[in-house]
């Protein structure tokens, strides 16, 4: 860990928020490609079994 | 083959399955690389002490809010002028990524502004001209989510972005105007001596580097899962009319 | 003075509703549009009033000759009959609004704000409006709800005279408005699930 | 064109909000600063110039959504799409339908206003110039505001969301007018960029109007 000197709180601060922030948007990007992913596929199942029994 | 091969969204899905995780492995090391050899292995500033360390989030992410609101306004002209549907989804996807990056400049600025100018905030005309652009940010996002048909929320956000594009320039005149700033000049110019050491500068691009690669792996992924949420309402409307 | 449409194609919300539509109107003739709700006769008639864009197919009609009138009139309850009549009379240019009231027999309700009205006068005002306009193709989305027999034969009159004058109009009606009319029945052209290739906006995603 | 407008003024006029509402609430937001910074004289005069064009950028904020709404709802805007009047021409006339009921009273009422607050004698003359060149440019930009939200649910709140940040350069440049001009100071460089942008919004911004308004109306 480098001396940060008596700017510590404030560097460590801003490291910590933009991690915050990154964490999220990537948590949240991931969350939701998922979550489409497996709805898409749960739609795309029902469509192919209805066409199945039409025809 | 040319590049609007791409503009079809199933072959843009299969084209990002095969650059995201090389592009994710890529961000990630050049994120690390940058942020770590600048936390640990730089001297501290003679004149600004620790906080020089900062740099390495603030520069990188300011540039990425304006250039992720750059790339907005690309894709809505191709949207408006090609009418390529992944060019509107792409931007939509971009919307957020950009206002985290909006957000990560604002707090790294306030924060970095603390013990140099004394206060958290000031009305320096950066600063303000990055609030303004979260502003704008948020309502083109509001705007997408406002309208339920997605051809005309595309065409309506385009416009809005276009005609936003040309206010958040002559707001940054106006904001010049009115409060002659604190902050320093850009941080980061091609001739590199007049501006930022080597000592700085080279961890600096590292970490440049890795946030435009995050910035292009998180779009392309949003954009896949706007494709799909697209590909998804399609099948639905129609199941419901010819059902 | 006609109006023609070849091979159209129109969607509602990204998805084609008709496609292939083939039509003709002359002067002097008026065609009625049938159709089960949600057939799509709205989206043709606002497709050929250039309110939105076809997907597919040509429409050969001047739109500086069309006059269009929907399910709302356009009608400002705080204006009275007149006024309102008097502003679209100016907007297209001239056109006699006493005559229009007379025709639709509102005369003695001129002075009336349109709040007062009820809803089929407003109705029936909001069709004088099409004589004030002097335009001649009217493309006429349901113009007889709400309109009592009477109401309806004086509108049946009125396209009759328009008709007479060398006018056309196409109509989406289920009504029989009592006089000669060719049918044309949209839900032959309903589009199909297997109608890909027309170039709707959801396609690229199907 | 004569007769849209005329149109709109009477609306505005019977239905009884135009003129008042705005006017009320402008009065509103100034009574409410001196509750907010105390009532010192010293303070209240420095920032009177910049508390009325808040106040009167607000109160044309508020009755934006009136533009474009109403028309909507009755199919009017259907109509007008439809008719030889050119959609530009239409929304550039409602504008300015919306600056003679809203925002021109604004203009009147806020020397009166200046008065409350303490405003310094060469105060009046320049804020009175600067709402005169500025206000056009709230309208304008205001419509194309309206045009993007209509027909939505929730319409009015997006609207300022929306317009908020696209106002930024008129009120800076409106403001710093009347500021200059309070301070005694000379107001030309400022009121010349207000110029510049009101001019420049009043020639394109009804184009972009009636694009979006054409797509909204899709």
């Amino acid at each position: 860990m480098p001396d940060l000197g008596k700017y510590a709180a404030e560097v460590l601060s801003a490291y910590g928020a933009t991690c915050v922030v990154l964490c999220v948007l990537v948590a949240a990007t991931l969350w939701q490609g998922r979550k489409v992913r497996a709805e898409l596929a749960q739609v795309e199942k029902n469509q192919d079994g209805k066409g199945a029994q039409d025809g | 083959m040319s590049i609007w091969e791409y503009a079809n969204p199933v072959k843009f899905l299969r084209l990002s399955e095969r650059v995201l995780p090389a592009l994710w492995v890529i961000s990630f090391a050049c994120l690390a690389i940058g942020l770590i050899w600048g936390f640990f292995f730089t001297p501290d500033d003679f004149r600004q002490g620790s906080t020089v360390k900062i740099i390495y989030l603030h520069v990188p992410s300011a540039l990425m809010a304006i250039n992720a609101w750059f790339m907005m306004l690309v894709a809505s002209l191709i949207w408006l002028i090609r009418r390529h549907h992944v060019s509107a989804l792409a931007a939509k996807a971009a919307a957020p990524v950009g206002i985290a990056m909006t957000l990560i400049a604002l707090i790294t600025g306030a924060v970095w502004g603390q013990p140099m100018w004394g206060t958290w905030w000031v009305w320096d005309p950066r600063l303000t001209s990055f609030l303004i652009l979260f502003l704008f940010y948020i309502g083109y996002v509001a705007l997408w989510s406002a309208v339920d048909d997605p051809d005309s929320a595309a065409d309506l956000t385009s416009m809005l972005c276009i005609v936003g594009s040309v206010f958040a320039v002559l707001s940054r005149y106006a904001v010049n105007f009115w409060n002659q700033g604190l902050h320093q000049g850009a941080s980061l110019s091609l001739d590199k001596e007049t501006n930022v050491a080597n000592v700085f500068y080279h961890p600096l691009l590292f970490s440049i580097a890795g946030f435009v690669c995050l910035f292009l792996a998180l779009v392309l992924y949003r954009t896949g899962t706007e494709i799909r949420r697209r590909r998804m309402r399609a099948l639905m409307a129609r199941e419901v009319r010819h059902a | 003075m006609m109006l023609r449409v070849k091979d159209l194609t129109v969607a509602r919300g990204g998805l084609p509703v008709l496609a292939g539509v083939s039509f003709s109107v002359d002067a002097g003739q008026a065609v009625m549009l049938r159709g089960p709700n949600g057939s799509g006769k709205t989206t043709l008639l606002r497709t050929i009033a250039r309110l939105q864009d076809p997907v597919a197919g040509q429409i050969e009609c001047d739109p500086d000759q069309v006059a269009y009138a929907a399910h709302s009139d356009g009608l400002k309850s705080m204006l009275s009959a007149r006024e309102n009549l008097r502003f679209w009379a100016d907007v297209y240019g001239g056109g006699d609004v006493e005559a229009a009231l007379e025709a639709f027999e509102l005369s003695r309700l001129a002075e009336r704000m349109a709040a007062h009205l009820s809803a089929g006068q407003r109705r029936r005002l909001g069709l004088a409006r099409l004589l004030v306009v002097k335009r001649p193709i009217w493309i006429l989305d349901e113009p007889t709800v709400s309109l009592d027999e009477a109401s309806v034969a004086l509108f049946a009159n009125g396209v009759k005279a328009h008709l007479a004058t060398g006018g056309l109009a196409l109509i989406a009606t289920h009504l029989d408005l009592g006089f000669a009319a060719e049918r044309f029945d949209v839900s032959a052209y309903r589009a199909t699930a297997e109608a890909v290739g027309l170039g709707a906006s959801d396609e690229a995603f199907l | 064109m004569r007769a849209l407008l005329l149109r709109d003024l009477i609306l505005a006029i019977r239905a009884g909000g135009g003129f008042g509402l705005g006017l009320a609430f402008f009065l509103i937001v100034v009574v409410l600063v001196p509750f907010s910074v105390g009532p010192a004289p010293e303070l209240l005069s420095r920032i009177a110039a910049g508390a009325l064009w808040l106040g009167a950028l607000l109160a044309c904020l508020l009755s934006l959504d009136r533009i474009l709404a109403l028309d909507w709802e009755d199919g009017t805007l259907d109509l007008l799409a439809t008719s030889p009047l050119p959609l530009e021409a239409a929304l550039a006339i409602k504008a300015l339908a919306h600056w003679l009921t809203t925002a021109l009273p604004l203009v009147v009422a806020a020397p009166l206003f200046g008065v409350l607050l303490n405003l310094p004698a060469p105060g009046f003359f320049w804020l009175t110039v600067s709402l005169l060149v500025g206000t056009p440019a709230l309208s304008i930009i205001g419509a194309f505001g309206a045009a993007l939200t209509v027909g939505l649910k929730r319409g009015g709140l997006l609207l300022s969301l929306l317009v908020v940040p696209l106002y930024v350069p008129t009120l800076i440049f409106g403001a710093e007018v009347a500021r200059r001009g309070a301070e005694g100071l000379d107001a030309t460089g400022p009121l010349a960029m207000l110029g510049g942008i009101t001019a420049g919004t009043i020639a394109l911004m009804p184009f972009a109007s009636a694009a979006v308004l054409r797509m909204a109306l899709k």
